[in-house]
């Protein structure tokens, strides 16, 4: 079987035989049919997401198939593992691009997006993906990507936001990863928190995967911010942190961005993890306030907790439904570029109560979010706020 | 106010200093006996790290017992290594048994992730919780703990080194091979000594140090900091080792502080070029003659 | 079976390929090259780019590493660096991208020849932690140099053009990189034909003897780090174009690792080596992801054991060579090749 | 006219005197020999003359030029060319590739000339070539071996392609460390005529530690004594073997194997 495989791969598409075999499985060129690649980080470092990526991505295009599809277009998901790795995401973009009549793409790493980025414009491909880098945000340098949400920057903007309305004047730390992820937000987060009249109390960066942090807590609590923003890590060494600062006797209010907000933070941290706040996108599993039929549905399909980064791969369905819909309605065909100017005309978007607003691009990223608070006794992230739009 | 944090912050270097001397001291004992430079030795204190991670959450033993099988898992590690891709090729260009060792890693490194995956885990708290203050300054109690830890593990090794007979020959086999085998010592036997003692300290310090950060697959990076701390130790002297340990974890903090944490590495791997230029021997190795 | 050839003259017996048949094999490579992307589909054609690029860096580190016996970790560094100077160059010159590629290669080899400086001092395994040093501080300058590497942000280069066609997919950028790759290939081989390529081998079997032999090792071990980062340095200018986006975690110190694996697996000190080396490390997870897929039927989660699973191997593979086959590939190319040649009078 | 001047050199390593304040003279087409017991410090003498060892007092002249601090490779441009006591081959390349390696210093492709091996690099690989072929290959009686890789080469053979790499190099003087030790009697009545005939033929001069003093005896021209890192007789071969202090110096060694050679020796010159 292998060597059938290879040798389908390898040959001649000018073959004959190959011909045949080949049309086999780009039944995509029937337009019938809607592809969403993706390169996805099943192992590796970021495979906790990458694993729910996959499964949200699943279950939505079965869901949606199951509701007779898009605009009666069977929608078709291609994903393989990358583990997080750029080379191996790239490679996985040709190999997939290369056999299929791929529309939409779903990348995993801001520097496998921005690698790429050219290539979607050869091929016209419409990609968004697991990076919220605010990089990316730039419809001008990526006319072809979108955000599944706030870029970076918006959400530690969204979280100075509710820092400034709850306690002005505030004292705020940031605490980030020297990596291009951590480094996102902090120049734009530095800005706004003056601008929003909030004192940036220290600005501290761990080396990435440093271990020991014992000299970085000592430095927070010399700075004895009222608040304290992380960015660029999922949880090592978040918690670590908050024990120190509770140690050090400190009563600062701790916050995360979205890939730090998952219910990871609760079962890992325990007791340490109550009142850890953070900005999300979506809803919350469990979050059954408003009527929202697309959180129903995946509550209908399981009945345990589901993670934040499996209700992205919902988002990503959502989003490329309304796209592909609209598209479709308008007589054109489904181009990377036709589908931007659809993206680009969209207004009030109806997430199906994924976000509890309706949303709306502004760039790339819809800078929508809202604040949760961890409450350990329920062992649920419970709303503090409303839902923040910034413009 | 500033002298105080200024000590708090070497206090907090120092701590991490013990865990860079205590996995220097596995890597200084390999290395003397076998004359390999393990650059796998940051992925055996990963594993020993995961064994424990594995006993004490997947098997679900009380924590002492689940340190002891990490500990008895490391020293097996060490010796199946020696026995399996290290005694093979002994007396063969050294080179080739420093890539061995990066193969090694790599091996290791591959195995945690099929078994735990590479999702960064925490380890079940062992240590006190209680703040430990030493006058005014602050100390955070792992910190202490793990400090506390490294320096009696230090200590009983080096007693161990210096009156215990495998001690006595492992150190006959560092000083002179020929002499010592020629002294009725088994000196595979010693090897094997060698790095399974290796092997139980590494996966010691692989405890010490997931207890305080968490564990990753990517801890084996702690590794190539231990490599500087003995390049500029002295790849023979275990004084060098621990001197050297303590001065870039007490470096680290300071730049982590003062400078910020992206220089953290960057004052380390300064100090090695600077080290290799001016003392390419380090601080208290031995000066390697020569011959024609 | 071939029998010996005998020479009219010393230049013939000196040349690259001394014989009819060697030449015909390596016309008929040549022509292979040339077909293949005609035959091949685009994924293909994009492996054989990368192993072309691979190919190049490996030849690189073969010299300094496998022929003068410097070990070095840094040649995905020196990349970096070839790889950064055509960002920046490409985006803010707009010079022609062979002239960013020389420059490239040309600033790797200042970079490499800073680096190489320890190697005046220290030998061996001190050298290779050295170097391990010497790419901390270049990644260090990737990530922090901000105005010149946009930070972890990283850069995007533009494809280069030739004669107004933009060489930007991989059937295109194959006629640009596979000509720089069997070049370059051939200008290494050439120089293990002259007094240079001798004395660095002189170098790594007994450097002392050399020395008294008349080479001046300082000069020697410098000029093989600059050869070693000049090769980086191409090699990472086309990275650099071929991938359109560069950021500092694109050369991680495991890239290092790769091609030093490359070596050790082509077998050190060969030309062929670099070749085989390059070419089976890259297709190496490409095959764990055929066996994987056709195990996928027997096992959980296939998708998630593919990447530690190649991490394992990549590992099992460098150990495995130097138990069994330290002379690698090559070796085992040459034992079937002298096996055909005495075919069919003796196995 | 002397080519090579020795002048109260002295070498130490930590405590150990190695040479204690050693003058000679190296005669111009000349075959010398020095001879001492094992420890004597011939070797170390041949390695501050070659440059590995730099002397703490003394100087060494070259053709009336000091030499003394320069590097090896500056010495071996000059015209000193060597061999070594345990071969020192170099494994990774083949027979021709050694001796081509001889005539490094003679040689100037440069890098960018190397590459392309175009016009002076092929021009000037083709000569040597040749000229290894017509002067050393032919004249050692090695041609067959030429593309043999040196390692699985008879002990022998090997001590021969020594000889033909420092042949290649067309040094003035040709330094050689025991060239026929641990070989048999042929091999080294090979090896006597090879030397006798470089400095016949070639009018090469010939600077050689040896111990067996059977060769040392027959070929040399002018002999010097070493024991315990000094000086202790020089002259006409006949002349030292009769010097009670040299005698003295080889029976109170108690080396048994100079002892057997010295003995063998009186045998072969009676």
């Amino acid at each position: 079987m292998i060597f059938k495989k290879l040798a389908r791969q390898f040959v001649a598409p000018v073959a004959a035989a190959t011909l045949a075999l080949g049309a086999s499985f780009s039944a995509s060129a029937d337009d019938k049919e809607i592809v969403l690649g993706g390169s996805i980080p099943m192992t590796g470092p970021f495979a906790f997401a990458g694993i729910q990526f996959d499964r949200g991505l699943k279950d939505y295009v079965e869901w949606i198939n199951a509701q007779g599809g898009i605009e009666g277009h069977r929608l078709r998901y291609v994903g393989e593992d990358t583990g997080y790795q750029q080379d191996q995401s790239v490679a996985v973009f040709r190999r997939i691009t290369s056999r299929e009549n791929v529309n939409f793409y779903f990348g995993d790493s801001t520097a496998f997006q921005q690698a790429i980025n050219r290539e979607l414009d050869r091929r016209d491909i419409l990609m968004t993906g697991a990076s919220f880098a605010s990089e990316l945000n730039n419809p001008d340098q990526y006319p072809l990507q979108f955000l599944l949400g706030p870029d970076y920057s918006e959400q530690v903007g969204i979280l100075l936001r509710h820092i400034a309305d709850e306690s002005p004047g505030a004292r705020v730390a940031l605490i980030h990863s020297d990596t291009e992820f951590g480094r996102d937000p902090i120049a734009f987060g530095r800005n706004m928190a003056e601008q929003l009249g909030l004192t940036v109390a220290a600005t501290i960066v761990t080396p990435p995967g440093a271990a020991d942090i014992s000299a970085a807590a000592l430095e927070l609590r010399r700075a004895r911010p009222d608040y304290a923003i992380f960015h660029g890590y999922v949880l090592s060494p978040i918690p670590d942190f908050i024990q120190r600062a509770r140690q050090m006797g400190m009563d600062t209010r701790f916050m995360g961005t979205y890939y730090t907000m998952d219910q990871g933070i609760i079962n890992e941290m325990g007791e340490a993890a109550d009142g850890f706040m953070g900005v999300m996108p979506y809803r919350y599993y469990y979050d059954e306030e408003g009527p929202a039929p697309i959180m129903d549905a995946i509550r209908e399909l399981h009945d345990e907790y589901q993670s934040t980064t499996y209700i992205q791969g919902w988002m990503t369905g959502v989003l490329i439904t309304k796209i592909a819909g609209e598209t479709i309605r308008a007589g054109k065909e489904l181009t990377g570029r036709n589908m931007r100017e659809t993206l680009d005309s969209l207004r009030d978007i109806d997430t199906g109560g994924i976000m509890g607003v309706p949303a709306n691009f502004l760039g790339n990223s819809i800078p929508i979010g809202r604040i949760y608070r961890a409450d350990v006794s329920k062992g649920q992230m419970v709303p503090v706020s409303d839902w923040i739009i910034l413009d | 106010m500033e002298w105080l944090f200024f000590f708090e912050v070497s206090l907090a270097g120092l701590g991490t200093g013990g865990l860079y001397a205590l996995t220097a001291i596995a890597f200084v004992l390999i290395y003397k006996a076998t004359r390999v430079i393990n650059l796998a030795i940051g992925e055996m204190l990963m594993v020993g790290a995961y064994l424990f991670f594995g006993a004490a959450a997947g098997w679900a033993l009380p924590w002492w017992l689940a340190i002891i099988a990490a500990l008895i898992g490391g020293g097996i590690l060490g010796i199946v290594l020696e026995r399996g891709v290290i005694r093979p090729l002994l007396g063969e260009n050294p080179i080739s048994v420093f890539m061995v060792t990066i193969g090694l890693g790599s091996i290791l490194v591959g195995m945690v992730e099929l078994i735990w995956t590479a999702n960064p885990r925490s380890l079940p708290n062992f240590f006190p919780t209680d703040p430990i203050f030493i006058g005014d300054a602050f100390l955070a109690p792992k910190t202490f703990w793990s400090f506390v830890v490294a320096a009696v593990v230090i200590a009983l090794f080096l007693l161990l080194f210096r009156f215990w007979r495998g001690g006595v020959a492992l150190r006959a086999t560092a000083s002179d091979q020929g002499a010592a085998y020629a002294m009725g010592i088994n000196v595979p036997a010693v090897y094997s000594l060698a790095w399974c003692l290796a092997g139980v300290i590494a996966a010691g310090a692989g405890i010490l140090l997931g207890s305080i950060g968490g564990i990753s697959s990517e801890m084996g990076f702690f590794g190539l900091t231990v490599l500087v701390v003995v390049i500029v130790g002295g790849l023979d002297s275990v004084l060098g080792a621990l001197l050297a340990g303590i001065l870039i974890g007490w470096m680290e903090a300071m730049a982590g502080v003062y400078l910020g944490g992206e220089y953290e590495h960057l004052v380390t791997f300064i100090l090695l070029m600077v080290v290799l230029l001016l003392r390419p021997y380090g601080l208290f190795g031995t000066r390697e003659i020569e011959r024609l | 079976m071939r029998i010996g050839s005998p020479k009219e003259t010393y230049i013939a017996d000196e040349a690259l390929f001394r014989t009819r048949t060697q030449w015909m094999w390596f016309g008929i490579l040549l022509a292979m090259l040339a077909i293949y992307p005609f035959v091949a589909n685009m994924y293909w054609i994009f492996l054989l780019c990368l192993i072309s690029i691979n190919i190049i860096s490996t030849t690189g580190l073969n010299i300094l590493t496998g022929y003068t016996g410097q070990v070095s970790l840094g040649q995905a560094a020196f990349m970096g660096v070839g790889a950064y100077t055509v960002a920046w160059l490409d985006n803010n010159t707009g010079s022609p991208f062979f002239i960013n590629l020389l420059a490239g290669a040309g600033m790797a080899t200042a970079i490499g020849l800073i680096a190489g400086l320890p190697s005046l001092r220290v030998k061996g395994l001190y050298l290779a932690i050295a170097t391990i040093g010497a790419s901390f501080i270049l990644q260090f300058i990737f990530i922090n140099w901000e105005s010149v590497t946009r930070g972890t942000r990283g850069i995007n280069i533009d494809p280069p053009r030739v004669l107004g066609t933009e060489l930007d997919n991989p059937d295109t950028f194959y006629w640009l990189v596979v000509p720089i790759m069997v070049v370059m290939v051939i200008l290494a081989a050439n120089l293990f034909r002259t007094r240079i390529g001798r004395a660095f081998i002189a170098i790594r079997d007994r450097d002392i003897s050399a020395s008294v032999l008349g080479i001046n090792l300082p000069f020697y071990k410098l000029m093989s780090f600059g050869i070693a980062s000049f090769y980086a340095g191409m090699a990472g200018g086309l990275y650099a174009y071929f991938f359109g986006a560069i950021n500092p975690e694109s050369f991680p110190l495991l890239m290092s690792i790769f091609f030093l694996a490359a070596i050790i697996v082509g077998g050190m000190g060969t030309i062929l080596g670099s070749i085989l080396g390059a070419i089976f490390m890259t297709l190496t997870p490409e095959v764990l992801r055929y066996g994987v897929d056709f195990a996928s039927p027997f096992i959980d989660n296939p998708s998630q054991i593919l990447s530690p699973l190649r991490t394992a191997v990549f590992g099992a593979v460098i150990v495995g060579f130097l138990l069994f086959e330290p002379h690698g590939l090559a070796e085992i190319w040459r034992r079937i090749r002298r096996f055909f040649h005495l075919w069919p009078f003796r196995t | 006219m002397s080519i090579l001047n020795v002048e109260g050199v002295s070498l130490s390593f930590g405590g150990v005197k190695a040479l204690r304040d050693v003058s000679m003279q190296v005669e111009k087409g000349s075959i010398t020999a020095v001879i001492g017991p094992n420890g004597a410090g011939k070797t170390s003498l041949f390695n501050s003359i070659s440059g590995f060892y730099k002397p703490q007092e003394g100087r060494v002249l070259f053709e009336g030029e000091d030499i003394t601090r320069l590097p090896p490779p500056r010495r071996a441009a000059l015209g000193l060319g060597r061999t070594f006591q345990n071969i020192a081959l170099f494994r990774g390349m083949t027979v021709l590739d050694n001796v081509k390696l001889g005539a490094h210093v003679r040689m100037r492709t440069g890098l960018l000339s190397a590459f392309w091996y175009l016009g002076k690099a092929r021009r000037e690989e083709a000569e040597i070539r040749e000229q290894i072929e017509r002067e050393v290959f032919d004249f050692l009686e090695i041609d067959h071996i030429r593309r043999h890789p040196v390692a699985n080469l008879p002990y022998g053979l090997q001590k021969r392609v020594e000889l033909a790499r420092a042949l290649a190099m067309r040094p003035k003087i040709l330094m050689l460390d025991e060239p026929v030790a641990g070989m048999n009697r042929e091999e080294k009545e090979d090896m006597a005529r090879f030397i006798l005939d470089v400095k016949e033929h070639w009018g090469m001069t010939v600077l050689m530690v040896e111990h067996d003093m059977g060769m040392v005896m027959d070929i040399s021209d002018q002999v010097y004594v070493l024991n315990f890192g000094q000086l202790i007789a020089s002259g006409k071969p006949a002349e030292v073997q009769a010097n009670p202090e040299v005698i003295q110096a080889y029976l109170g060694s108690g080396d048994v194997s100079t002892l057997r050679e010295k003995l063998g020796a009186r045998k072969r010159v009676a």
